[in-house]
């Protein structure tokens, strides 16, 4: 069960302290079934990476396996310079991960308010957390005024916001967008990814997967095209929007 | 009259709305598509239909028959046969057997039949094993015919799915993202497959991502957004519709279709 | 069990098959797309609706009914046997409820975070009893906590930390070794496994402890009589085994309404990939869950022997039976509605058995489990959460 | 060295031919040789029951008498001791990393042809021809023939296994079922010195084979955990006691009362299954509990006068046709519940593969889309539990009608765990693995652990430790089943003889959710 024997032990100097994440050629499988093969990807520090892709082209699993929550067969994760070999996705997530993930998956039986406590949950500086608070509370003033509503009972959008901001509660080095318009009308999704940059202009990191291509490629300054488990295009966003490849296969018909 | 018919049917979860007052009519041979962005409400929409979600308020008729708070076999029995978004086979099972269970219902063998292994239960037991071996070969599965469909390779675990719910004897077919992962190739074949099906006679609802395959195989294009049908027509219709553009096509996606 | 016969020619014959080999094979059956005619229902297919109809308004009103029923029941043992009696039954409801309260507890909290029914629980009910009267005559406590009323409380004060931090450690060692390894398996691996710990608790209880009755002396610890209302009188062990259920209920409601740690198994319960997200060790969450219920559990075992004297082997699992159909009754998960359920459940045990005889109290039990889970399965005090599928 | 422990243990190594599939191969070569080993030893044990064999082989091999006996004697030892230990060589070597090759085979098939020929000639020199000088001064019968049968029957095996392997290994359930189908018809003859033994076989054997088959049918096939299986075999045991004892005057043959309590029993499955098996899979488990409750509770508060109350039913008929008096003699009994069984094997294995069988996996491996498919979840989980119900009632008629007196203590819980014990050890799902659990676990269970006590007494008085007399062993069931459940779903949760597909399912996890779950109804 070793691969130690073609391990890719590169010194960090090589990739120098900026790469946020730093995927060496991961193999993820389910069961017998490859997921990812040989994904090898990175995101700088202060960069918005997309990550787009068909259905079932592996694109929530490359988060699932940066948050630590799907270990790699072969291949490396490092975040911060640091390999996460060992680390389960609690310890990955106290590192500066912040992750929405795909379904928003809130605590459904919890309020608005505890949801985002949650969030901070491994966060001992109260004072860090009342600002953070109020600053999630600042991008999503709809979120104070459903302060105490049970999470269950919010719609798609709030919702989605409620998983934004717990993620961001964490007060993350790096964000793990999950298709963060999904289910949003048109109106909201402009804002959500307004929202988006905003956060980004902070200092805040994010790798993002967005079912609009168009929009996840003009808000990103990098992306990543991922088929079938690989990854199949990458480069910076401008270019790839140029692609006829891409223009073809993802941005319309 | 349609053969399909949904009368401003509603779907509630505690507070979310997923679907919410949708009418459409699906003919006998035609091809309808189903579009709009994920969590739309589309899958809510098949499930309400084929039995899996009681429908909150509404109707759902089948030939004039209504058929929301039937049991989705029972649905299945009348006509109705489906595929899943996230594939659900029976993993365990050979992929011959995978089909032979679609044949369950219309079967007349019965326990003792089983049991004592009566020449008539033979008989069926292998006319069934023949049509779905035979389904199996029509779809290009022969090779796997004895394979868990879980070691399958996707596509064709896709594929297999279709198989068994051809299996069924169907009058109306729910492709639920048949072409989600799967590559060019596999999607051009998906299309004649689909083209074909509906040659031989079936009626086809479809959900479908791939906007190439929609506007190529549909005869119309329903577009769902937040559980409301926000357009309804023809391909050509729909993907001028700049309410159907905005909500899911993408605002700056327009320039682009228009060239295509 | 009467079927639609099949399309009309539904006949293997007309499949097309064999014809296969001559390229005219078709996906499609034919024979298929006739038109179906009349409903695929059977016989009960028109009854259909009207059962549903009564079935929606038992769930609605299930609580309702419930309820009625136990007040009737109480009302029938005034009428029958005087209110005397009555009033004596009541106070014997309460106390056995106190103790189903505090085994439920155990039971929801395990459901409610790892969704198992923890067969087990009731057996560290029992194992934690004989760990209380362990070190009872260990420290003999018995002299110390029948000579005055300090002496009491001191050996209260030692016996119930010790024995539930006891049980705890059990408890947390069971989900270690026997279940957190199939935490990802398919739901009968863990059911299985957890009737299988509790029949090796029984076994080594057994064992050790014999087949017969066991006096733990405990039921000397607290003696007199508090007051009397109606000619019911009241003692003071009355008293504090319903105070004792009620300060441990509502305290623990308390502790996981507020505290980081209740929070932390909140999330767990509710979405276990969420709670990693946000950083929470679950391992750790759940291992803490199952030992504060299973602490419970040991307040509860003490709670037994002081009131009635006698542990046996296997008490355990039929008490657990009876104290998960009162967690489900309070809805699964629910702390403060598994106590109350616990309380109700004694009431119906009590009355059951004073109406229909005592043989009958445990049938009825059981009765009444089937019925919350046919009409409904949220508990009396659930809301139906629904999420898409 | 981890990795080659769990080699030993697991059946699907992937490492080829030769170490594929092993499982039954070495069962039933340990079983050969233990079936060896016991013939040799026997006389020892049926000394105290046949008084006056004052011969066995070891006492040839000890003190040898004079004559070309012994030196048969001596070779018969020789073949004896390669049987023994190969089951015990084979995995040490693997171990260490170095595999056997076809010559070992070859020798143990040697050694197992030498070794049946040689005691089929010495038994005929002994009993027919009465050689004694061959052998010095022994007589016929001395040679105990329980111990000949089996250790003919335990050299026929290891030839077969032996001299077949890639077969038995390729075709493991019908390798299974030759090796066994003959020691089943032949146990009677075989253990005849051994009277307790047969009541054994019969009693518990049999009883639990037949309840685990059913059994089979709800939790291996369909996947429904039943907990309350007891019930069903109580009320056939009941029927039978009630239609054939004084107690109503009613005396009905056991031919017809075992197709009555199948009825009977599978008509309160499907009563009991009609609300239930909505629910969701862990709350059938409690319901069923409560039903495995309720059954004997009714029983003991003696229901409409017909039970009997605490003390249940005497005096039930045992059957008694021209010369088969079931009364005298177990093996009747034996035989009949074989053949029994072999019915049942032979139809739930048809209907395992049959349209029905086939709706089952499916219903186990993903209800949502069983329903989508055209399956009738409810009336297909129900035919479940009332054909394992029905197997459970024809076992409790016979039950009744051996035991002749049945009493609510008789189908407490511990009888379903038992039961369940039984598949979970020996393969959820698989026949073969079900008839090899109900051997193994009843033979510990009810056979080993209520001799141990005598065993212990015996011993405590030879090596004067007075802690081992009177140590009550049969209190340690408890801790055997609980055992067995853990440790098999932890460590190989398809059983000792897995079938194939149920093993993946349950090793690999992943669950879908139950139809009344995405429903909301539950």
């Amino acid at each position: 069960m070793s691969e130690n024997g073609q391990s890719v032990a590169a010194p960090d100097s090589a990739g120098g302290v900026d790469k946020v994440i730093d995927l060496r050629e991961i193999d993820v499988y389910y069961g017998r079934v490859n997921a990812l093969s040989k994904v090898t990807l990175e995101v700088r520090q202060g960069e918005i990476v997309a990550l787009i892709g068909s259905n079932g082209a592996g694109k929530t699993t490359t988060l699932r396996t940066i948050s630590g929550l799907i270990s790699p067969r072969t291949g490396e994760v490092r975040l911060f310079g640091k390999t996460t070999r060992g680390m389960g996705a609690a310890q990955i997530a106290r590192l500066g991960v912040g992750h929405a993930p795909e379904g928003r998956r809130l605590f459904p039986r919890m309020t608005v308010r505890e949801n985002l406590d949650m969030g901070a949950y491994s966060r001992g500086d109260r004072a860090g957390i009342r600002t953070d608070l109020e600053s999630v509370y600042t991008l999503f003033p709809r979120l104070r005024e459903r302060d105490s509503q049970l999470a269950g009972s919010l719609s798609g959008g709030e919702q989605q916001m409620v998983a934004i901001g717990r993620a961001l509660m964490s007060s993350p080095k790096v964000l793990l967008l999950d298709e963060p318009s999904l289910g949003l009308a048109p109106i909201l999704v402009d804002a959500i990814f307004e929202v988006i940059r905003e956060i980004n202009a902070k200092g805040t990191t994010i790798l993002l997967i967005e079912q609009n291509a168009l929009l996840a490629l003009k808000t990103a300054v990098r992306g990543y095209v991922l088929e079938t488990g690989s990854v199949a295009l990458s480069g910076p966003a401008e270019e790839l929007i140029a692609s006829p490849d891409i223009q073809r296969a993802y941005l319309g018909m | 009259m349609a053969l399909l018919e949904l009368a401003h049917v509603s779907k509630r979860f505690g507070g979310l709305l997923a679907v919410s007052d949708v009418s459409f009519n699906l003919d006998r041979g035609e091809i309808l598509s189903m579009i709009g962005p994920n969590g739309a409400g589309k899958t809510t929409a098949f499930n309400c239909v084929t039995g899996l979600f009681p429908i909150t308020s509404g109707s759902i008729t089948l030939d004039g028959e209504p058929i929301s708070g039937l049991p989705p076999h029972r649905i299945t029995k009348l006509g109705i046969a489906r595929t899943f978004q996230n594939i659900r086979l029976f993993a365990f099972m050979t992929a011959v057997d995978n089909v032979m269970v679609g044949a369950h219902w219309w079967m007349k063998e019965r326990v003792w039949d089983g049991a004592f292994r009566t020449g008539r239960a033979r008989r069926e037991e292998r006319s069934v094993e023949q049509r779905a071996l035979e389904l199996l070969d029509l779809l290009g599965l022969s090779r796997y015919a004895g394979s868990y469909a879980r070691e399958m390779p996707y596509g064709l675990q896709r594929r297999l799915e279709i198989a068994r719910a051809l299996a069924t004897q169907p009058r109306l077919l729910l492709l639920d993202e048949p072409a989600a992962g799967l590559n060019t190739q596999e999607k051009k074949e998906l299309m004649q497959l689909i083209a074909r099906l509906r040659d031989e006679g079936l009626t086809i609802l479809l959900i479908e991502h791939d906007m190439r395959l929609v506007m190529e195989v549909s005869h119309r294009i329903v577009v769902l957004d937040h559980g409301e049908k926000i357009a309804e027509g023809s391909p050509a219709d729909v993907r001028t519709n700049p309410r159907v553009i905005e909500a899911y096509l993408g605002t700056g996606a327009s320039n682009e279709m228009q060239s295509a | 069990m009467s079927e639609y016969k099949g399309p009309p020619a539904a006949d293997p014959g007309a499949l097309g098959v064999g014809t296969s080999r001559g390229g005219s094979a078709m996906l499609v059956a034919q024979s298929g797309l006739a038109p179906r005619h009349g409903r695929a229902g059977g016989i009960l297919g028109g009854l259909g609706p009207l059962v549903r109809l009564l079935q929606g308004w038992i769930s609605t009103y299930f609580s309702l009914l419930l309820l009625g029923m136990m007040a009737l029941a109480i009302g029938l043992t005034g009428v029958q046997h005087g209110v005397t009696l009555m009033g004596e039954q009541i106070k014997n409801a309460l106390v056995l409820g106190a103790i189903y309260a505090l085994v439920a507890i155990g039971y929801t909290m395990v459901y409610g975070i790892i969704e198992l029914i923890n067969f087990a629980h009731g057996d560290v009910f029992t194992a934690s009893g004989f760990y209380a009267f362990g070190f009872a005559s260990l420290f003999h406590l018995d002299s110390l906590a029948t000579g005055s009323f300090g002496g009491l409380i001191l050996a209260l004060v030692i016996v119930f930390p010790l024995s539930m931090i006891a049980a705890g450690v059990t408890g947390a060692l069971i989900e270690f070794v026997a279940y957190r390894r199939l935490r990802d398996a398919p739901r009968l691996a863990p059911l299985i496994t957890a009737i299988g710990v509790s029949f090796l608790i029984e076994g080594i209880m057994l064992v050790v402890e014999g087949p017969d009755n066991v006096t733990t002396h405990m039921a000397s610890w607290i003696n007199g009589e508090a007051f009397s209302i109606a000619g019911v009188s009241v003692g003071y062990t009355d008293l504090f085994v319903i105070g004792m259920a009620l300060v441990l209920m509502f305290a623990l409601g308390a502790f996981v309404r507020r505290t980081r740690l209740g929070k932390a198994m909140r999330s767990t319960a509710q979405d276990r990939t969420a709670a990693l997200l946000c950083g929470i060790n679950i391992n750790r969450t759940i291992s803490a869950t199952f030992f504060i219920g299973s602490a419970l559990a040991a307040a509860a075992a003490i709670i037994y022997s002081i009131n009635y004297g006698v542990l046996k082997w296997n008490i355990g699992f039929h008490l657990g039976i009876i104290a998960f159909t009162a967690a489900v009754l309070g809805g699964i998960g629910n702390i403060v509605g598994a106590g109350v359920g616990g309380f109700l459940i004694g009431i119906i045990y009590v009355f059951g058995g004073s109406l229909f005889g005592g043989e009958w109290s445990e049938a009825l039990i059981f009765a009444v489990l089937v019925l919350i889970l046919t009409f409904r399965p949220v508990g009396l005090f659930g809301v139906e959460v629904t999420t898409r599928a | 060295m981890p990795d080659r422990f769990r080699s030993l243990f697991r059946a699907d190594t992937g490492q080829g031919q030769r170490t594929r599939g092993n499982t039954v191969f070495w069962i039933l070569s340990s079983t050969a040789a233990a079936l060896v080993l016991m013939g040799w030893l026997l006389p020892w044990f049926v000394d105290a029951y046949s008084a006056g064999a004052g011969f066995s082989p070891q006492d040839a091999l000890i003190s040898p008498p004079t004559g070309v006996g012994t030196i048969l004697i001596y070779v018969l030892a020789v073949t004896m001791v390669i049987l023994v230990a190969s089951p015990l060589v084979e995995p040490l070597a693997r171990l260490r990393g170095t595999t056997f090759g076809r010559r070992a085979d070859r020798i143990r098939l040697i050694a197992a042809l030498v070794g049946f020929a040689l005691t089929v000639v010495i038994w005929f020199l002994v009993s027919v021809i009465q050689e004694e000088p061959l052998f010095g001064s022994f007589g016929p019968g001395t040679y105990t023939d329980s111990a000949v049968w089996l250790t003919m029957y335990g050299y026929a095996l290891a030839a077969l296994v032996y001299g077949a392997r890639p077969w038995v290994v390729g075709r493991q359930t019908l390798a299974f079922g030759i090796a066994v189908l003959p020691f089943g018809i032949f146990l009677p003859l075989m253990f005849h010195q051994a009277p307790d033994f047969l009541d054994w076989a019969a009693g518990s054997l049999a009883i639990y084979m037949l309840l685990a088959l059913g059994l089979n049918v709800v939790v291996g096939f369909a996947g429904l955990l039943d907990l309350g299986y007891a019930a069903f075999f109580a009320i056939g045991a009941y029927a039978c006691a009630s239609f054939a004892s004084p107690t109503h005057n009613i005396h009905w043959p056991l031919w017809i009362l075992i197709f009555l309590g199948a009825a009977i029993a599978s008509l309160f499955g499907a009563v009991l299954g009609a609300p239930t098996l909505r629910l969701r899979g862990d709350y059938l488990a409690i319901v069923t509990l409560g039903f495995g409750e309720i059954i004997p509770d009714l029983a003991t508060n003696n229901v409409f006068n017909l039970t009997g109350g605490p003390n249940g039913i005497s005096g039930i008929d045992q059957p008694k046709f021209w010369f088969l008096n079931f009364s005298t003699s177990p093996r009747w009994y034996y035989w009949s519940l074989l053949l029994v069984s072999l019915v049942v094997i032979v139809l739930l294995r048809n209907i395992e593969r049959s349209r029905v069988g086939r709706a089952w996996v499916a219903l186990r491996e993903d209800e949502v889309a069983a329903a989508s498919t055209g399956i009738n979840t409810t009336t297909t989980k129900l035919l479940a539990f009332a054909i394992g119900a029905s197997v459970s009632g024809l076992a409790g008629a016979f039950y009744g009608s051996i035991v002749s007196i049945v009493s609510p203590d008789d189908f407490s819980f511990s009888v379903s765990i038992a039961v369940l014990s039984i598949i979970v050890l020996g393969g959820i799902g698989n026949i073969a693995g079900v008839i090899l659990g109900s051997f193994i676990l009843t033979f510990v269970i009810f056979w080993v652990l209520p001799n141990m006590n005598e065993w212990s007494t015996t011993l405590s008085q030879t090596v004067h430790v007075p802690g081992l007399a009177g140590i009550d062993f049969s209190s340690y069931t408890y801790i055997i089943y609980g055992l067995a459940l853990i440790l098999m779903m932890l460590l190989r949760p398809g059983g000792l003889l897995p079938s194939r597909a149920r093993q993946i399912e349950l090793e690999s996890g992943g669950e879908s959710e139950s139809l009344a779950a995405v429903q909301g109804v539950a």
